[in-house]
């Protein structure tokens, strides 16, 4: 059986010393290994970002796709072999602003992968600009006066349109987000996994020290229901989204077991061939 | 050549198009050689549409030039089709909504009034219209009174006995009035069974495509609706679920595309078909889809541009987007094929030219060739050869000989080909890289040297392919030619009609008619085009793309002329042929 | 001063009769002409499909834009020139499908528009697929089977994220809509009006009678605060999202108000020359 | 000619660009002509980076091919880097990090081994090492001890006191420590002071295309972050909303584009910034520009590609992109301003031609020329001619004369050009439309007449600019050359260097630089090359995309050579010397 070290690879991380996207990795070794997959079996289809880089570290297949699209490539990946494990990931600006359409619909279809945002309130690859999820106010090279738009809130998106497993994590606790995207994963249908991670480089506001003063851990506490969606709306607004853990968990058919062509053998094991005589039934239907 | 020519029209929403269905598909069944045409517009109900059906010995991939009989529902089906009336031409009009037809009177057309509204509504409702044309058609054409029968108790059976009878009554109708009042009054040409007896094979090219696909092995098709590609997506709907096919109505085109590379990627034969707009939103997929050697089959099926354009129009405008589309330089392969059957062949081959050379390879056609219901000899499809050859790819054996991390994804190769592992392969791992990357594909790499011998393994791997075999269909004398007309793609058909007829009159001919432009057959373009005195590029489109390709690719500068047209319709064969008979003068217009 | 006949134009729109959408031009023309709004003071911008000709249907300026594009070039539209009014207008499936994106950004924004959905459920331009607002279950060309996804939940996504103004309106009743429209367009910031819209051509579910039987009016009791988001959410979950009416509307500043370049005078009417001097400092900065 | 080329190595993240930038703007604040060049890569901290300086006695667009002082603070900054040292040349390197520096011995360097980091310590910390290099530099090349302290201040001078201070005593250990160990070592050329003594202008093309736009009124920008065009915005940013300008950054590319073309339909003049993945992103709203006639500026500052690809590398690969990309035909301006004063010049006027000819006009630089900060004089920028002309508008007195709804947007002019008016403007209504439209706009139309007519009234706008006098710059004899280089846009300086060097030796030669390509300037450009023995066209891509579009309009196929470039580094003079040193053979190896 793999451990965490097979899914490592040769190459050290290029991510700042410190950064928050670390921690996301390891947990994310460490939860696929400890469910027992095989590197051969997980995909890590990432957007392009300082996150991104996540499927060059992590030791599975990967693609390593284009700007804000890591959730339609994701979902080609799946659907051409639903047998894989896929993880989707990628950074606030890449899911939340040029991708955010992709992540509503990738929701509704409730597509079974696990889709692992490192939300670091900023543009990290580009070297430091305002991001969606910045906060009102904030201050970067492309908001001198600080930011004139309310945050996105994509959680709360997911909640209303129906995602059917909705989390968030913190880069300065590994161990819950192991067990978090353990959860995820196993999870059948769509989960998205929202994660403080921290950029040390370029944002100083939103730092660990401010998020361990400012989060709280969602305790699955007899009071909460994860099975109730208003109960994690209101949670998220009580805390101003400043919470972690499991928000909401709903069993419903994934995509692929509903979809048009749902089949239970994979797209990309199909035998191909398909015999004459049903190739000449299906032309002499048009006449 | 002997033909029929027919039309109906009238408003949309009033069963044109019905009407021309049952008409086309009976001649088809019958045995003959039809050819449908629709003409509609980018609105649901209202404005004008007609439906063309061109009855002909052989087959044939046009609808013709000329109008034998035309069956009028309101004036401005007159309006805007009597030109297309040729001399001695018929024309049928409801004259319960039109009292005198308007037409300016330089035309000798027999006049046929028929009360079709009227009749209509008698035999139950004013929506049989569509079925009192048709008898009336029935009778002037020498149909036997009940050869609509069979189809109207397939399409109408489910609704019930009475529904069926009525619409029997309202055919009757038609016929009985129309051969008392005006006798049969055109000749059919001959009907050519199959073997069977039977009809041929009836249909679009883009519902060709979509078997195609199929027939390769394509097990996933991610799309958004758009006219004229939406066809494809329905026949896959129907025809893909039964063999295990997923069929995906993405959110927009940049996903649907980006889709189909993901399934691609995870080892299913995967495309995406679109149009125009929806091509243009898929760029920057397609680029990936080169860097990342992933392969990938795009249906591009044009119409008339730019922006949002005539979304019911056709044209050939968007060579250039496909020739030369996204940022930076990737290979990539662009087919044209030049009948429904080709439509079949090449959408087949598309998946393993995408998988042996690990590229985007582009199918496209346009709206004249993706959306004319067209009689196919069963024989001419059922004939082809399709393979499926999962190229390119990577042993389980072969890997497991490796040790982990040995195999390496994007091997510099002197073909410029790497194997291709699939997730779940042991020992196979690599990350598809939209960035540079190195052979083994586990980093993003900057490195000049390394750049260099993956851009030119990408670029040179298409050298390999012999686009000069497969990429043209040519006729007429090889050495020397008066005039070689050379075209790509829908417009063969008119071409080669002209060519005939430029031949009948005793001029050189040749007939050129790229079935792939890119990579560009240019060895077998500059011989077949050394010995032309003139050369006339037909294209519709406005500023002549592919001249500027021949000119680029081969030179004769000096010998070109464009035929240029961008009304939103197909050639007609007068249209090439006045062209040709234009002065030498034109050629020394292309400098603009 | 303008009346509704001056928002008229000579030709007549080309919807099917009986469309849904017809109702939406009338209300949109007579909330105009209600608040006194002259034709070249309004711009349209509207996406494609059948909805999205309700530009050249209205008579003011109009900019018939890209699928799925509409809020962009109205936002700017509205920042090239902040004066006017500008109505963005189109289908579910251009505005909730393929503009997904677009609407949580202008909502963040709170750019000062007024965005018009036509909901009918449907494609209809494109002759019946199952669009984002398709029930569960739909039929059409491309679900024949019945739509696998979610409906999108559009309304409740531009609460969450804070959308200064959302409404619900029903074409069986242009009363009610006109009395939006009018707020609508009265309201500082982003408004979305939803307007259930029957396709009469291709949508045989989603009817006028089904909406006159299903939706409810949300009659301006005390009880509902329309400052309340939580209430707004919690209506629309109890009714499944088929009620008419205000469903929220907050007060905040417009983005052309407190953006980087905010000016009293629309950019369109600037005086464009730089002095000279000006010029020179500026460059002189660049040493 | 003389000059000093110095470069300074390390990890990202460590102060190489701030050494590189200290000495850089100081060199030029004295007047010194200075060129810099920043290598850079696509992650964060860690990676090598390198700032190369290029000090000349008169302006140059260029950093050189050799090096004269390298400054290495690491040993892959030698890896990398030694090959370009000049013989005698100098390595300066950090021997608190570096034991002995590793390189093929087989050129001979003078070593400098500097404790750089112990003494940044000693000073304060190890983050100066960059000033500690910026004192070691000054001693070597004759620079007074006190050179950089006024920017020392100014840009410590908000940290307080002690910040400035410990920073020149770092300043002052590097330059005692080296002018004691191992003297002047290398000589700077005459600076060339403003005529106020002070430097000369200290800019990028980014930051000149930013300014170009403001100058020419200019009042909106919306764009998405994007290496290396984000500087355009943050230009725009600092200065815009002083004179009421807005700056949006949009949720991607799509939006920022159309949000740009709705704020020139308001009357704003308005534009967007990207690079590659972005430009193609924006190509459905080019189109939509260009069939709504709308005014657009979209500056694309070319990386290497394809898909994501070599984000921090220049290249010159989306020619053919912005030539042909969007589906179906537009009319389309393409500028590629050649020096930085250019980019400020043509991005001014690029707002002008936009109005004038009512179509989407693109500035294509690159990185080279984008992001690298160069000496520019006062007087060249300053003495640019900004007009503001805000053309082919239809003024409220002419539309007052008008009842309502006489006024008719796309009217049928002979130019092409018709008078558009701006929402506001009282009996100007019109519906700006991505469908095809009547003269009027008040209606999607597809009638094929008027089809044709506005497709060629907005094909044939482009007719009426003489670009021929515009998009080129040529030097040398005009009527006969032995080789005559082409090359667009940032190649301009290596180009002309090389000519430079080739007519030193006696060789007939000239060089041709492209400012425009579409339309492209063919009559000028087929009169300068048709006395050119060889021609060879310079260009940073793989698959000489502008050779093909000479080829396609005007010709010369068997002439043409391809001196191409594509590993993300721009051109050294050098390699196009050794281009055209090479046999006249590879002239027959352009069909491939
Ligand atoms: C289409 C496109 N636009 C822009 C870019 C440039 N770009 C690269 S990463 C990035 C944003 C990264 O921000 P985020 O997604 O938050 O990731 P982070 O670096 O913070 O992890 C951008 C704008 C691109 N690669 N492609
Ligand atoms: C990029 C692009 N993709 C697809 C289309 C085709 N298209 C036109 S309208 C439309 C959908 C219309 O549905 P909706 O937005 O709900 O409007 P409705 O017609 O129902 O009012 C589509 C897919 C297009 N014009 N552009
Ligand atoms: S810049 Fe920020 S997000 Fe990127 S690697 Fe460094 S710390 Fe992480
Ligand atoms: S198809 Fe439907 S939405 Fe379109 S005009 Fe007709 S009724 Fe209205
Ligand atoms: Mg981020
Ligand atoms: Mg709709």
């Amino acid at each position: 059986m793999a451990t965490m070290k097979d899914f490592r690879t040769e190459n050290k991380p290029t991510w700042c010393p410190g950064c928050g996207d670390f921690a996301v990795l390891a947990a994310l070794q460490k939860a696929v290994a400890s469910l027992g997959l095989e590197p051969e079996e997980v995909v890590c289809v990432s957007g392009i970002g300082c996150s991104g880089k996540i499927a060059q570290h992590f030791g599975g297949y990967g693609f390593h796709s284009l700007h804000g699209r890591s959730l339609p490539t994701a979902t080609g990946v799946k659907l051409g072999n639903q047998d894989l494990t896929v993880i989707a990931a990628g950074g606030d600006g890449d899911g939340y602003g040029i991708g955010m359409g992709h992540l509503v619909h990738a929701v509704r279809r409730n597509i079974d992968l696990t889709y692992i945002v490192m939300d670091n309130q900023i543009y990290g690859l580009t070297t430091g600009q305002t991001s969606p999820t910045s906060k009102k106010g904030f201050r970067s090279k492309t908001s001198p006066e600080g930011a004139a738009e309310e945050p996105v809130k994509a959680v709360e998106t997911a909640l209303v349109n129906g995602a059917s497993f909705v989390a968030q994590a913190f880069s300065g606790d590994v161990k819950q987000m192991t067990v978090l995207f353990e959860e995820a994963v196993r999870h059948r249908g769509f989960s998205l996994i929202n994660c403080f991670s921290p950029c040390v480089t370029f944002n100083k506001v939103n730092t660990y020290d401010w998020f361990r003063e400012n989060v709280i851990r969602l305790k699955d506490r007899e009071e909460y229901d994860s099975g109730d969606r208003d109960a994690a709306l209101s949670v998220m607004r009580k805390t101003h989204g400043l919470v972690t853990g499991i928000l909401c968990r709903e069993e419903r058919p994934a995509y692929h077991e509903v979809m048009t062509g749902a089949h239970s053998v994979a797209a990309s094991k199909m035998d191909l061939n398909i015999p004459r005589e049903d190739m000449r039934e299906i032309f002499h239907s048009f006449r | 050549m002997p033909q029929l020519t027919w039309k109906v029209g009238g408003a949309q929403g009033e069963g044109i198009d019905s009407t021309g269905e049952i008409f086309a598909t009976t001649l088809n069944r019958l045995g003959f050689y039809v050819f449908s045409y629709r003409h509609f517009m980018s609105l649901i109900k209202g404005g004008h549409t007609n439906y063309k059906v061109r009855v002909t010995p052989s087959q044939s991939g046009y609808h013709g030039d000329e109008l034998d009989l035309l069956i009028a529902f309101d004036q401005s089906t007159i309006d805007e089709n009597w030109k297309e009336l040729s001399e001695g031409g018929v024309l049928i009009y409801d004259s319960s909504r039109i009292s005198s037809p308007d037409f300016p009177g330089d035309k000798n057309f027999l006049l046929c009034p028929v009360p079709i509204t009227e009749m209509a509504k008698e035999a139950g409702s004013s929506i049989m219209r569509n079925m009192v044309a048709s008898g009336v058609t029935a009778a002037m054409v020498g149909l036997p009174r009940h050869a609509f029968d069979p189809l109207i108790v397939e399409r109408f059976g489910k609704k019930g006995e009475k529904v069926v009878a009525s619409n029997k009554v309202a055919i009757q109708a038609g016929y009985d009035f129309a051969l008392k009042r005006f006798g049969q009054r055109k000749e059919l040409p001959q009907p050519q069974p199959e073997e069977d007896g039977g009809g041929h094979l009836f249909l679009s090219g883009n519902e060709a495509v979509a078997l195609g696909a199929l027939a390769a092995g394509c097990r996933f098709l991610a799309a958004y609706p758009i006219t004229p590609a939406t066809e494809i997506m329905y026949t896959a709907l129907n025809h893909f679920p039964q063999y295990g096919g997923k069929v995906v109505q993405a959110e927009d085109e940049i996903a649907a595309c980006i889709m189909a590379i993901g399934a691609n990627y995870a080892g299913t034969r995967a495309m995406t078909s679109t149009s125009g707009p929806g091509f243009t939103l898929m760029q920057e997929s397609i680029g990936l889809s080169g860097v990342t050697e992933t392969p990938m089959v795009i249906v591009n099926v044009m119409r008339s541009g730019p922006g949002t354009g005539l979304p019911t129009k056709t044209e050939q405008s968007d060579l250039n987007e496909m020739l030369y589309g996204t940022h930076g330089e990737i290979p990539r392969i662009v087919l044209t094929p030049t009948t429904v059957t080709e439509c079949f062949r090449y959408a087949a081959e598309a998946f393993n030219l995408a998988e042996t050379y690990q590229c985007p390879v582009i199918l496209a056609t346009d709206l004249f060739l993706g959306m004319s219901k067209q009689s196919v000899p069963f024989e001419e499809i059922d004939g082809v050869q399709v393979r499926i050859e999962r190229a390119s790819r990577i042993g389980d054996a072969d890997l497991a000989a490796m040790g982990n991390g040995e195999y390496r994804r994007y091997r510099v190769t002197e073909s410029g080909i790497s194997p291709r592992s699939i997730p779940g392969q042991k020992n196979g791992r690599f990350v598809a890289m939209s960035n540079e990357h190195d052979e083994g594909a586990t980093e993003e790499i900057e490195d000049s040297r390394n750049r260099v011998e993956q851009m030119s393994k990408r670029m040179r791997k298409l050298d390999g392919w012999d686009v000069d075999a497969f990429g043209y269909v040519y006729d007429g004398p090889e050495e020397s030619t008066e005039i070689t007309l050379v075209g790509f793609g829908s417009t063969r058909a008119q071409i080669g009609e002209a060519a005939a007829r430029l031949r009948e009159r005793g001029v050189k001919t040749g007939h050129l008619q790229l079935r792939a432009v890119k990579p560009f057959p240019e060895t077998s373009v500059c011989r077949l085009l050394s010995g032309a005195s003139r050369i006339v590029v037909v294209e519709n489109n406005s500023t002549g793309q592919l001249a500027e390709v021949i000119r680029a690719r081969v030179g004769f500068h000096d010998r070109i002329t464009h035929c240029l047209k961008f009304d939103g319709d197909p050639f007609t064969v007068q249209e090439i042929l006045n062209h040709c008979n234009r002065s030498q003068e034109v050629i020394n217009g292309w400098r603009r």
